[in-house]
This record gives structure tokens, C-alpha cells and sequence, in this order.
């Protein structure tokens, strides 16, 4: 696993990066503050710990290109640029939320921002986001789909087809992997035949085989930035390992006691946002500047959680919207 | 003396029931081991059977079921657990075209004696992919038996018949009756597969229900017992094999049915049921068959979306009197 | 001047009209490209619109329906072809789960204009798991329509109106109609989603089918006149969206109601109609509505066996007869 | 591709070995006959040029070794030991065959022989081969599951399932490709992201990367011989790829023009039966006991075929047989 610290990233990139993870951890600690409180119903799987990875991509993407991520996707969402409040709202199953609360937490959509949807069944987004690198590439728009997954997903069918359809028709598409070391909550690899579930699995498509340190931004930025361009100058696919860890449990349900408390505590210590701001304090940011991004990131996330709460709930009538393109659920005439 | 569980725990106590007594049940899913299952339904069993019998499985739908498949081949009685029902359309090929038509095509030569259980049902605001109701699916393909019970005695009654049938059968839990409790007499329990249970009597209507719309049928017929309608209240248990001499015969005493059904609309296991009815009992219907469904929507997250619709109880209450109208 | 062709040639003159159209408009599959499909129902397209636009595919039915839908989100309007309809089985959770409930689980923010083609139906010997008739499937999932024709001209007007058609469409070929002939008119030809067609009209019975069952009932109704029973035959042509609207008008005419289904028995397309009848039209109905469909079987390979599994023009005629006595 | 001749085979394993080629080679040619006279119906897939694989593996099985095949399965299913007129009927569609006509050509099940189903929908298989493979496992019996597919299989997401459980689980199964270059018309090589379809993805689930000469019975035989016995060893899963090639087309439909005419007269040169029988004759069977063999086939064979079209079609009734265990098709009370 590359350790290296990049150099590339600029002071201005590593600012940007370090609000957006803040903004990702900020934003799943309200979640989850709301959901205590009653109001995120349902379920909701938080990314906490996993925001470097989120953020990394985010701020190295094109504002069109395109992003497919899982139930565990609210920072990716968010980070690609949707309104926290719509996003907040949506959780909260209101009539601002970015799909009127139809989606839920789990099914988060913003195609303004060009996040293309959470997917909920595990594998599901790998092909679809190969469908949309590949009309992509036939319109010549330039855009680079980028779709996230668990490791859990690497034993999945989908993933299999997918990965390999996207090398044959060398598709502008980059594959992360964000192995946080569990499925639910069995480890991976007590299911998983090789060690690296993504990374030793890359030389079955062809492809240069990619494991990163999934808690180091700079890191993620960089191999970011590498694999957009060789997905958008025609290289096609990449297949990118990111080894992180999630700081709670798999869902709103899990209290995580599978897990081994050094194992836990090991990745507390590297929780990418203290070490980020370190970095980014080492490397000259001040505290002043620092303090306000953080600042800014706490207001405006609790902006977006005013917002959401202030949402009303969605009328009743919308519950029979949208099944059809003429807005409407009509299926006879 | 009788105890009263719930359904999530009638589900582990009629696994552990049968794995006692037969050491060729197998229990494989993901999560289903350490974990306990994510709903809670299988906690305990790895301790008692061991990681050999009660073991979790990568997230490879087909890889599960096909080995169960394959298992029941090679003579060992497996339980697969699909944790979301949902799901069964990730590994449909192995269910509704290998695991359904292999006997037939083999002309007997092999027998599948294997369970699917899987968590279905809406209420828990899960959104469309987390929610549906898909028992028609499974009803629709010939060589699969279809159970959904609708509370914890039936849910180890029929599982406990379901993994000694020697056919392939899947087992419908419904997410939102895990909680719900209910009495269960001691030692072994055993049902049959195939056998409707009129769970009210009622001489004006009759209200065919299965797994949680049975619980809400109940509360529309008490309630519509005060508007001087006496309904009958028929929990159908089992899809495959259908219990057509009980509802035939409670629809002919009415002659006034409703389905309550939490499927879409269309194709749901009620239009069969109906066209069964209509087919065989016509000149015993006194008034249309009325479908009470979930509209044919795919089912929204917002709590109170899912609500509006589901069938509610006001909603079977409204339905039924507006057609006695 | 009218032409006379085949029912696979009007595939790919419908798929060749509607590339020409519109250059958004792609094709994908197994062996559509240079082999010009397996059932020779896209030979020329690769010619005409190039290895980009006429694709072949590796053996990934997932990848396939996969990227249709993802293509579809990013400005193309792709035809994905799904060479058997049983295989839907095995990409059935990109059908069922995310292309058909995308739209309604964004709230509309996603369109997903795209086709599945695929062949279905029986009566080519090729046994349980080639040989399904599987509309039933796709119309019991909300957000999808549902298309399938049984002749030429249909064919290449229902697959135009599939194409222009904003939301997703499962597009069924019948196997055991592709050498048949049918006379289309010149120039392009368009066509309406959701219109049934009145094949034959008759006074006494109506006859309601899909697809392969639809020249078998007419040439049941044929032989019915010389019995002295007119029966009406309406060919569905889409079972989403539905033309109730010509289904209620016919059977409230003749108030005798035949469905003739390729379908296992259970939950098919004629189970929901015959509900929809019942609860629409009971008044004007004079006898139990009957289903003459494939037994609830899987079906088998050898020809005798084939032939008495699927409804006949024979078994329509006695049904019909029987019911009358 | 290893092309050593294998030193192990002793004359006598040698002489079974060629004599069943023999006899999946007759079969086909009849069947394809009998097809021609319009005897066979719906499709049927013949493996002609591809016996060396069957060949070698059931000559290296033990009698409850499982064998799961697909469509292309008459060698399979034959060389287990099924009985050749009850194979030929079932082709035919008669009462006498294996499945009483209900399974045809491409679904030909002999629970006795060990030979457990040709499965026609591509992938299903694996998985179900996997399980039998773990109920052998767990009863103790000793059993090897044998899974053979195409090249076209590995891009499937069964297969790829399939693979990372056996192995997870540590199953005694061996998975062997039969790579005939081609999936239906579509060479392999044209939708496969890497160049040996099996082979290169074996890494992907821990396994040894092997790709075997599949025109050679020595080599057949020997790779059966070793990875049989790992598997029966508690050594867990094998992935072969035997490289092969089908003299005729994909199904009877086919008349296979999109094959360059220098690739198929190529692989008709290292057409394994003549092969086999010139190596045969250099090491000292005599063409006394090669013609034995050959007449004891074609005689075996031709009973075969008459046996098969002696065969009634069967009744009726037997179409709403054996949907349940019951025996009968009812699904009500
Ligand atoms: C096809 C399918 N199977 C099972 C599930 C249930 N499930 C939801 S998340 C999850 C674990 C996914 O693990 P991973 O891919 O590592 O992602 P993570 O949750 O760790 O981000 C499972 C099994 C599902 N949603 N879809
Ligand atoms: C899931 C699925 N997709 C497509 C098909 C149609 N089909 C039958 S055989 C075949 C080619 C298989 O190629 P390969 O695995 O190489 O086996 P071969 O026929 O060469 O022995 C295809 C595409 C199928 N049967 N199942
Ligand atoms: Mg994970
Ligand atoms: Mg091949």
C-alpha cells in the first residue's frame, strides 16, 4: 500500500479537501444526532472515517462527470456538490428532499451535481455505471463516471460483468473500491478467496492492480487525479483499492461489536480528518484559517439541518408521481 | 405451558427445532452466523450447531442459492437465507429456472428439498428496493411452494413443514411482523403446507389476507363489525400449494371477497385468487371481487408516503362499505 | 406499395427506421452485431450503422441491461437484447429492482428511455429454461411496459412506438412467430403503446390474447363459426399500458370472457384481466370469465409433450364449447 | 500451454480413453445425423473435436464423482457411463430417454452415472456445482464435483460467485473450461478482457494459473488425475482451461461461417481422435486392437440409435408429471 505523502496537491486543493471531509463528517454526525432524535427514519449507513476517499474524488472531478455510490453514500453525494438541505431533507423523508422522499437515505440522487444515485442491492451500480461511461464515450462529452463500492461487493456477480465490459470496451470509468474491512458484519476476508479483495482481482480484467491509503486524502487526490485522466485521455478503466475503515457501525442498527476494540481504537487513531489538519497545520495552513473552515463547514451543515427540519412532509398525493415519464402512475388507458 | 415469543425469535426456535432433529439442515446466508442474522431471527444458532451448519456466505446471491441447489442434490436439506426478498432478483435465474424446473425436467430423477427464507414486506421505510412484496413472484413459477406466515406459531409450524417438504419452498418472513408477538404451545411443532386458516368468522364479507395484511384485516373487520358488517377474516398462510377449498368455500358463504393485498397491483397473488373464484364460485359471488392492493407503485421511503400506500385499515374499512353501498 | 414480410425482418426494419432516425439510438447484445443475431433478427444493422451503434456483448446479461440503463441516464436511447426471455432471470434485479423503479425513486429527476428485446414464448421444442412466456413478469413490475406483438406490421409499430417511448419497455419477440408473414405498408410506421386491437369481431364469446395465441385463437374462432359461436378475438398487443378501455367494451358485449395465455397457469397477464373485468364489468358479465392457459407446469422439450402442454386452437374450441353447454 | 504427452497413462487407461473419444464422437455424428433426418428436434449442441476433455476426466473419475455439464453435453453425460440409447432417445424426444423427453438435447441428466444435469443457461451451473461439492464435503462421502463450461461462461457473474465460495469454503470441485475460442458466432477473444479467458483469472480466487493442451487425452487425463486427487485431498478447488475447438458450429442452426477457414482446418489437423490413435499405434496397441475398439463402438452406438428410435414417444399424460415430489403437477388442494 502506497504510504507516500503526495506533493502534488496544492495548498488551495488541501484547504478544499480538508472542508469537504469536514463537511462529509459533519454532516453524517447530524445525521446521526437526527436519527437518535427520531427524525431520519428508516435506516442510514453513516460513511464517518471514510470521507478521504469521498473527498479525494470530489475535488479532482469534473463538475459533469458523473458519480454512482452506494447506500453508504451520503458524502459522496454531498461532496460532488448536492445541497446539504435537500440531502438532509431526503433523510429526513421531507418534500425538499432531493427525491421528494421517495429515495430515503439510502437512494440519494442529485443530477445537477451529477451524482447519479446511491445504490441500495449490493453490485447493482457497477454496470449501470459502466452504461453511462459508455454513452460517455460515444457522445464524445468527456465525462468520467466514477463509481464507488465496498469490498463486500467485490463477491458479487455484477462486479465480475461489469468490470469486465467497462476494459473491453475501454470505457472512461473509474472503479474505487472502498474497503473498510467488513461487509455487514462479516470481515471480508473470511468470505473473500484473495487477501486484497479489489486490488488482487484487478489482473482478471487487465488492469494495473491499485491499493491506496484510503485515509490519506492527499493520496486519494492523487490517484484521483491519475485515473480521471487516463479514463478521460481514451486509457480507459481503472480499478482502485482504497483501504479505510468506518468508525460506526454498518447501519443505524449495528452497535459493531464484532469488531475487535484494538482493531477499532488503531483506526480511531488514524481518523484521516485530525491527520489531515495536522498535515495541513505542518505544512503551514494556520490555525486561523483552519478554524474558519471549520467554522463555515459547522454553519452551514446546521443551515442544512435547519432547512431540512423546516421542510414539511411530502404531500400524500406525490406518492403516486413520477412512476412514468408524463409524471403520472397510470398504467392503463 | 404455552410462551409467547415473537415472530423473529419463532423464526431461530423452528430452526433450531429442525436442525436437532435433522443433521442434514444446513443454514447458510450472509450474516446468518455470527451475527445473528441483521433481523435478529438467527442469533444462537451458530452457537448450538456449530460453524459448519450455520455458516455466512459472501454477498453472492447466486453463489447461496446455487449451493443450496446443489447441496439438496448431494443429500443434505439446506436452508438459504436471501436476507431481503428484494434480493431474489439478484439470484432469480437459479430460483425460477433452475431450482423450480429441475425435477420436472429430470423427470424425477433429482429432488430438491430446500428452503429459501427470505425478509419481505413493507412498513419499515426502506424505500422500493428494500420493501417490496414479491410473493406472486414465487407463486407465478411453477415447481416453487410459497409460504408467508402472519405470526410466530405458523412461522415454525410451516417452517418446520417447509424444510421437511421435499420440495423447493420459500419462506416469506415479512420485516414488519418481527416484533409481533404471539403464543406458542410446547414441544415439537409441525404444520402442514397447503392449509388456509380462517382466522374470524364473519357471514356479510370475506377479507383474504396474507402475512401482515392479516393483523390489518383483523383490525378492518373488528372495526367494521361496528358498522354492522360482520366480516370474515382468511389468513392463506401458503400461496403454493393454495388452500382453494377454504377460500372457495368462505367466498361462497359471503359471496362478497376482497383481497388485502401489500403487493403492486397488478398480477399479484389476488388476481389469481380472484380469477379462481370467479372461474369456479361465480354464481355464489353476490358483487364484484374487489382487490385492495398497494397502488402499482413502486414504494416510496417518506413515512408518510409508504403509509398512503400500503393497504391501510381504513383503507379496507372505506373499500368495503363503499361496495355495500 | 405493400410489402410482404416475416416477423424477424420486421425487427430489423423497425431497429433500422428507428437508427436511422436517430442517432441516439443503439444496439447491444449477444451476437446482434456480426452474426446478425441468433434468431437472424438484426442481419444488416452492423453494416449499416457501424460496430459502434450494433454491438455485440460478452455473456454478462447484468453488464448488458446494466449499461442500457446507464447509457439511457446519459443521453442515449439504447435497445439491449436479452436473447431468451428466460434469461431475464439472470439480470432480473437491474430489470425489476433499478430500471423500473429509478424514476420513481429520484422523484423524476431520471429518465430512462431504453428497450429490452427479447425472444419468448414456446412451441420450438427447446424445454423449461427457453421456451417461457414471461410478459407476466414484467407486468407485475410497477414501472415497466410492457409490449408484445404478434405480427409483422406490430412489430415494427410497437417497436418504433418502444424507441420514442420516454420510459423503459420490456419488448417481447415471440419465437414461434418469427417466419411468419404479414403485409406492412410503406414508408415509416409508428405506432400507439397502449391500444389493443379487435382481430375478429364476434357476438357470441371473446377471445382475449398475446402474441403467439393470437393467430391460434383466431383460427380457434374460425372454427368456432362453423359451431355456430361468432367469437371476438382481441390481440392485447401491450400489456402496459392496458387498453381496459377495449377489454371492458368487449366482454361487457359478448358478457362471455376467454383468456388464451401461453403462461403457466398462476398469476399470468389473464388473471389480472379477468380481475379487472370482474370488478369493472360483473354486471354485464353471463359467465364465469375462463383462462385457458398452460397448466402450472414448466414445459417440456419432445413434441408431443410441447404440443398438449401450450393452449391449442383445439382446446379453445372445446373450452369454448363446453362452457356454452 | 503445456504440451508435454504425459508418461502416466498406462496402455490400458489409454485404449478406455480413446475408445470413449470414439464413442462421443460416433454419438455426435449420429445425433447429428438423426437431426438431419429430422428425428431430433428443437436444437442440439454437438462437442464434436472437444472428446479429449470429457475423455480424460471420466477416465480419471471415480464411479460417485459428480459431473456438471452444459447444452454441449452429450460427451459429458455419455462417457459418466449414461446408458447411450436412453441419451439418444432423450435427443429424440421419446419415452425411453434419461428425462422421458421432457429434458431434450440440451438437458440430459443420469443421476446413476453420476451425471447431474446439462444446464443450458449459461453460468447457473458453477453454483450449483459448488453446492454439491459442499454436500460432499460435509457428509464425508469423497465425492469430486467436476463443473465444465465454455470460455463465454467466464464472463458471467455466476462464474465468478462461483469460484470465490469454492474456494472460501475449501470445496472438492474442480471447475474446467473448455475454451472453443468462441461463445455462440463471437470470438472470445473479442468480448474478454484478458487473453485467457479462465487461465488469467485463476489469481483472482487464489487459485494456480493452468491452461492444458485440450486436444491432448494424455494431458487430459493427467491434469484430471491431479487436480481430482487435490480435490479429494481436502486441497480444495482447481480452475483448468482446456484449450479446444468445435469442428461443427455452435448448435445445429449454425453452419459457423464467421471462423476463418485456416483456423478450422488447423484445429481439424489436431482433430484429437486421429491424434490419439497415431500415438497410440507408435507406443504398441496394435491396429488389430484399435480396429476392435472402433467396430465394439460403432456397433455399440448403432444399437444405440436403433434402440432410441425404437422408443415410443411419450404419453401424454406424463406432461403433468413430476412438477412436485409427488409425482404429479397439482397446486392446490
Ligand atoms: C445483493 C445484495 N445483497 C445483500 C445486501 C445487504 N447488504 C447491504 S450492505 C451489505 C454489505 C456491503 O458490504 P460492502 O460492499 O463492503 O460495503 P460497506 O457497507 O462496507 O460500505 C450487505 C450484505 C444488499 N443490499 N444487496
Ligand atoms: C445466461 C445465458 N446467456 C446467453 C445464452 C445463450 N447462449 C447459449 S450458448 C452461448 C455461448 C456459450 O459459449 P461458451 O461458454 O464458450 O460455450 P460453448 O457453447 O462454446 O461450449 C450463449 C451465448 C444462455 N444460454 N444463457
Ligand atoms: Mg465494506
Ligand atoms: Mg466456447
Amino acid at each position: 500500500m502506497s504510504e507516500a505523502v503526495s506533493t502534488k496537491t496544492g495548498s488551495g486543493a488541501r484547504l478544499g479537501i480538508y472542508r469537504m471531509m469536514l463537511e462529509a463528517r459533519r454532516f453524517e454526525d447530524r445525521a446521526h444526532q437526527l436519527f437518535m432524535e427520531g427524525l431520519v427514519r428508516g435506516t442510514s449507513h453513516l460513511a464517518t472515517g471514510q470521507e478521504a476517499v469521498a473527498a479525494g474524488y470530489a475535488a479532482a472531478m469534473q463538475p459533469d462527470d458523473l458519480t454512482f455510490c452506494t447506500y453508504r453514500g451520503h458524502h459522496h453525494t454531498l461532496l460532488r456538490g448536492t445541497p446539504a438541505g435537500k440531502l438532509m431533507a431526503e433523510l429526513l423523508g421531507r418534500a425538499d428532499g432531493v427525491c421528494g422522499g421517495k429515495g430515503g437515505s439510502m437512494h440519494l440522487t442529485w443530477v445537477p451535481a451529477g451524482a447519479m444515485g446511491s445504490y441500495a442491492i449490493v453490485g447493482a451500480h457497477l454496470p449501470i455505471a459502466v452504461g453511462a461511461a459508455w454513452a460517455a464515450q460515444e457522445r464524445g462529452s468527456g465525462q468520467v463516471a466514477v463509481c464507488f463500492f465496498g469490498d463486500g461487493t467485490t463477491n458479487i456477480g455484477a462486479f465480475h460483468e461489469a468490470l469486465n465490459l467497462a476494459v473491453v470496451w475501454n470505457l472512461p470509468i473509474v472503479f474505487v473500491c472502498e474497503n473498510n474491512l467488513y461487509m455487514e458484519y462479516t470481515p471480508i476476508g473470511s468470505v473473500t478467496a484473495v487477501e486484497r479483495p479489489a486490488a488482487d482481482r484487478a489482473a482478471a480484467y487487465g488492469l494495473e492492480d491499485i491499493q491506496v491509503d484510503g485515509n490519506d486524502p492527499d493520496v486519494m487526490y492523487e490517484v484521483a487525479l491519475t485515473t480521471l485522466a487516463k479514463a478521460r485521455d481514451g486509457g480507459g478503466p481503472s480499478l482502485v483499492e482504497a483501504v479505510t475503515y468506518r468508525h460506526a457501525g454498518h447501519s443505524k442498527a449495528d452497535p459493531a461489536t464484532y469488531r475487535p476494540p484494538e482493531e477499532v481504537e488503531q483506526w480511531l487513531k488514524r481518523d484521516p480528518i485530525p491527520m489531515y489538519r495536522r498535515r495541513l497545520s505542518e505544512s503551514g495552513t494556520t490555525e486561523e484559517e483552519l478554524l474558519q473552515v471549520e467554522q463555515k463547514v459547522e454553519s452551514s451543515i446546521e443551515a442544512a439541518v435547519e432547512e431540512a427540519k423546516a421542510s414539511p412532509d411530502p404531500s400524500v398525493a406525490s406518492t403516486w408521481t413520477e412512476v412514468w415519464a408524463d409524471g403520472g402512475f397510470r398504467w392503463r388507458n | 405451558m404455552a410462551e409467547l415469543i415473537t415472530y423473529r425469535e419463532a423464526v431461530a426456535k423452528a430452526l433450531a427445532q429442525e436442525m436437532s432433529r435433522d443433521e442434514t439442515v444446513y443454514l447458510i446466508g450472509e450474516d446468518v452466523a455470527a451475527a445473528g442474522g441483521v433481523f435478529k431471527t438467527t442469533p444462537g444458532l451458530l452457537e448450538q450447531f456449530g460453524p459448519k451448519r450455520v455458516r455466512d456466505t459472501p454477498i453472492s446471491e447466486e453463489a447461496i442459492v446455487g449451493a443450496a441447489m446443489g447441496a439438496a442434490m448431494n443429500g443434505l436439506r439446506p436452508v438459504a437465507e436471501i436476507m431481503f426478498s428484494d434480493f431474489l432478483a439478484t439470484c432469480w435465474d437459479l430460483v425460477a429456472n433452475q431450482i423450480a424446473k429441475t425435477r420436472y425436467m429430470t423427470d424425477g430423477q433429482v429432488a430438491l428439498p430446500l428452503v429459501i427464507r427470505t425478509a419481505n414486506g413493507a412498513g419499515v421505510r426502506f424505500g422500493a428496493q428494500h420493501s417490496q412484496s414479491l410473493e406472486n413472484w414465487a407463486m407465478s413459477v411453477p415447481g416453487l411452494k410459497v409460504v408467508a406466515p402472519s405470526n410466530p406459531r405458523d412461522v415454525i409450524e410451516l417452517m418446520a413443514a417447509s424444510i421437511r417438504d421435499p420440495d423447493p419452498v420459500i419462506f416469506f418472513e415479512h420485516k414488519g411482523l418481527f416484533a409481533d408477538r404471539g403464543e406458542i404451545p410446547e414441544g415439537e411443532l409441525v404444520g402442514d403446507l397447503g392449509k388456509a386458516a380462517v382466522v374470524r368468522s364473519g357471514t356479510d364479507v370475506t377479507l383474504l389476507a396474507l402475512a401482515a395484511m392479516v393483523p390489518r384485516s383483523l383490525e378492518a373487520a373488528e372495526k367494521l363489525s361496528a358498522h354492522g358488517v360482520e366480516a370474515g377474516v382468511v389468513d392463506l398462510r401458503c400461496l403454493v400449494p393454495l388452500d382453494t377449498q377454504t377460500i372457495l368455500a368462505e367466498a361462497s358463504a359471503t359471496g362478497r371477497v376482497y383481497t388485502v393485498e401489500e403487493n403492486p397491483r397488478l398480477c399479484g397473488w389476488g388476481a389469481e385468487i380472484v380469477s379462481i373464484i370467479v372461474e369456479e364460485a361465480f354464481y355464489d359471488l353476490d358483487a364484484p371481487i374487489v382487490r385492495i392492493t398497494t397502488e402499482h407503485i413502486p414504494l416510496p421511503s417518506s413515512d408518510p408516503l409508504e403509509d398512503a400506500a400500503l393497504p391501510s385499515a381504513d383503507r379496507i374499512i372505506e373499500t368495503v362499505l363503499r361496495s355495500l353501498d
